[in-house]
């Protein structure tokens, strides 16, 4: 059973590009609607998983790529490029989380529901490329806005911001908050 | 984040209420608080070295509680306020809801450290085109020139400049604090007695009032006027004490320039 | 029918790797002996052609790689022509920059100064053979250090290194330079 042609072009062009390769270009390049495209990646992509590849076609950023299949990571470690792997600790993920979810949003909104200064944090997660500013709010100070990059999603693995865990399946489960709703009502005599 | 609370260390806030609604099993006014700050300390003891942040954060939790304590321990006014008892009930809603929230974006950093070290056992293909189709793509390097390359640099090198908004409609003056202080010596003379109000009365931007401020603190710096206040943001009252002048150029400029 | 587990390790491998991996490599990174690898490429090999398959596991230059098939050329070549994204050129731009003005420079102080990863853009540049490995580090990892070549004087127009644009003077002075680079070095707990 021989590939369809859009199929083969898309993984001649794939296999060639260095960054993740919107459906657009795609699109462009194969002068087919972007629908069409689409849908012959993620045919490829199925076709892939189910053949048991070593790779995948993988949507990250924006655009589709080929990437290692997670399960090779031992065979490739070798391959991985120094300097990109350094460790993000609770406090920065936990702002990278506000940040991402709350964008756009101000240092000063952050620090109020962290509790605590998140100036270095923020800067350590600007120079790393995660964050960026977007914009200033209006009113006193003119306060920079931070939002989330395409170097973010990357780094995640995730196609675009739709594809971050919806907010209600991370929210406290009703035990922890009734518990806690429960201890924080003013007791009777008070 | 339960592992957290299982592994019986303090992370967060949120950890350590927890934990006290959780072991104590006590309301939270009861929680004996130096119970708890000796378990903190405790725990800080034994994780060297100390996490500045983990210790901010346990201190602004405990101020809260201590707070929220205080409140209920010390007799209040006689007749009670209904603000106030509202207020009450509003700073514990805010401190549940930030809670609530902070849970949830904690939860969310514990996604997020999945989802990168997954995606770290994912290498990208980045090997580029090969020989033949490698020097058919557009030079990047057409139409650069040396000083585009520096410009590049600088580009990269620098802080990333804040995208700011429009401002077209503000228009750019340049107003120095030395033609202010000429301006005031020449109109405070005639007036003796002056309110700050009136000085700026004609001002249309902000910056124009600030520098006239400024203005008005060089000549109380140098012994011209004084400057009285009767009340908190009452009228600033300026009274001209220096009499006539002998003006010199000299020492106008010596007064700094602000540009607005 | 799923691949056997060598193959598919071959896959992961040769689709990160940007040289032709030489058999030997594929032998030791997969503790086989190097006949075994050999058959299991040219099995795969075979797999790809039978499929009609956009790419092709080649054997060029010692080495394995996966190459686009000779008849998907057509869209490869439009790629090659239109596919440099505008924010890659500029993103390949701001590196060679960095190499032409730092040089030698590593990888990840490349990537530390742009906050992304870098190594795609990197090897485009190696390949149109604008920058160079010229050393290596000390240190852990021992990582390549680049710098410019003569084909990247030549098309600037410049008679030598020194003819580049002064730039010191816009920048923030050594040592903020320095303390900054410190910070963006990767920490283990950052």
């Amino acid at each position: 059973m021989a590939l369809p042609e859009d199929q083969r072009a898309i993984e001649a062009v794939l296999l060639c590009a260095v960054e993740p390769v919107p459906p657009q270009l795609l699109a462009e390049l194969l002068e087919l609607p972007v629908e069409r495209v689409t849908e012959a990646c993620e045919a490829l992509a199925r076709g892939y998983e189910s053949d048991g590849r070593g790779f995948t076609l993988s949507f990250v950023a924006g655009g589709y790529r080929y990437q290692t299949h997670p399960e090779m990571a031992p065979f490739v470690e070798r391959f991985a490029m120094e300097g990109v792997s350094s460790r993000l600790s609770s406090a920065a993920l936990e702002t990278l989380a506000i940040v991402a979810y709350k964008q756009p949003v101000s240092r000063a909104q952050i620090a109020a529901l962290r509790g605590v200064n998140v100036d270095g944090v923020v800067r350590l997660l600007h120079q790393r490329g995660y964050i960026t500013p977007v914009g200033q709010a209006p009113g006193p100070g003119q306060p920079v806005l931070y939002g989330t990059t395409a170097a973010f999603l990357e780094k995640l693995g995730l196609g675009s911001l739709a594809d971050l865990p919806p907010v209600e399946d991370l929210l406290p489960g009703g035990e922890i908050m009734e518990q806690l709703e429960e201890r924080l009502r003013p007791s009777p005599d008070a | 984040m339960a592992a957290h609370v299982e592994t019986a260390v303090y992370e967060g806030p949120f950890d350590v209420l927890l934990q006290l609604i959780s072991e104590h099993k006590v309301d939270i006014y009861d929680v004996p608080l130096a119970a708890v700050i000796d378990a903190f300390l405790a725990e800080l003891e034994q994780r060297r070295p100390i996490d500045l942040e983990v210790c901010s954060e346990f201190l602004v939790i405990a101020a809260i509680l201590v707070e929220l304590k205080s409140r209920k321990l010390l007799p209040g006014p006689d007749e009670v306020d209904d603000d106030e008892e509202l207020s009450g009930f509003d700073e514990r809603d805010r401190l549940l809801a930030r809670l609530y929230e902070l849970q949830a974006y904690a939860a969310a950093a514990d996604t997020f450290s999945l989802l990168v070290e997954r995606a770290q056992r994912c290498l990208p293909r980045i090997a580029g085109m090969e020989e033949p189709f490698r020097d058919m793509a557009p030079d990047i390097l057409a139409g650069v020139t040396a000083e585009k390359l520096a410009a590049a640099y600088l580009l990269a090198a620098t802080p990333k400049p804040v995208p700011s908004l429009d401002l077209f409609h503000v228009t750019v003056e340049a107003v120095t604090v030395s033609e202010a202080v000429e301006e005031l010596q020449e109109r405070l003379p005639g007036e003796q007695t002056v309110t700050f109000r009136d000085l700026t009365s004609h001002c249309t931007t902000r910056m124009q009032v600030i520098v006239r401020f400024l203005a008005l603190l060089e000549l109380c710096k140098r012994g011209w006027v004084t400057l009285d206040q009767g009340e908190t943001f009452g009228d600033l009252v300026v009274t001209w004490i220096a009499g006539d002048l002998d003006r010199s150029p000299a020492v106008v400029g010596s007064a700094e320039e602000y540009e607005g």
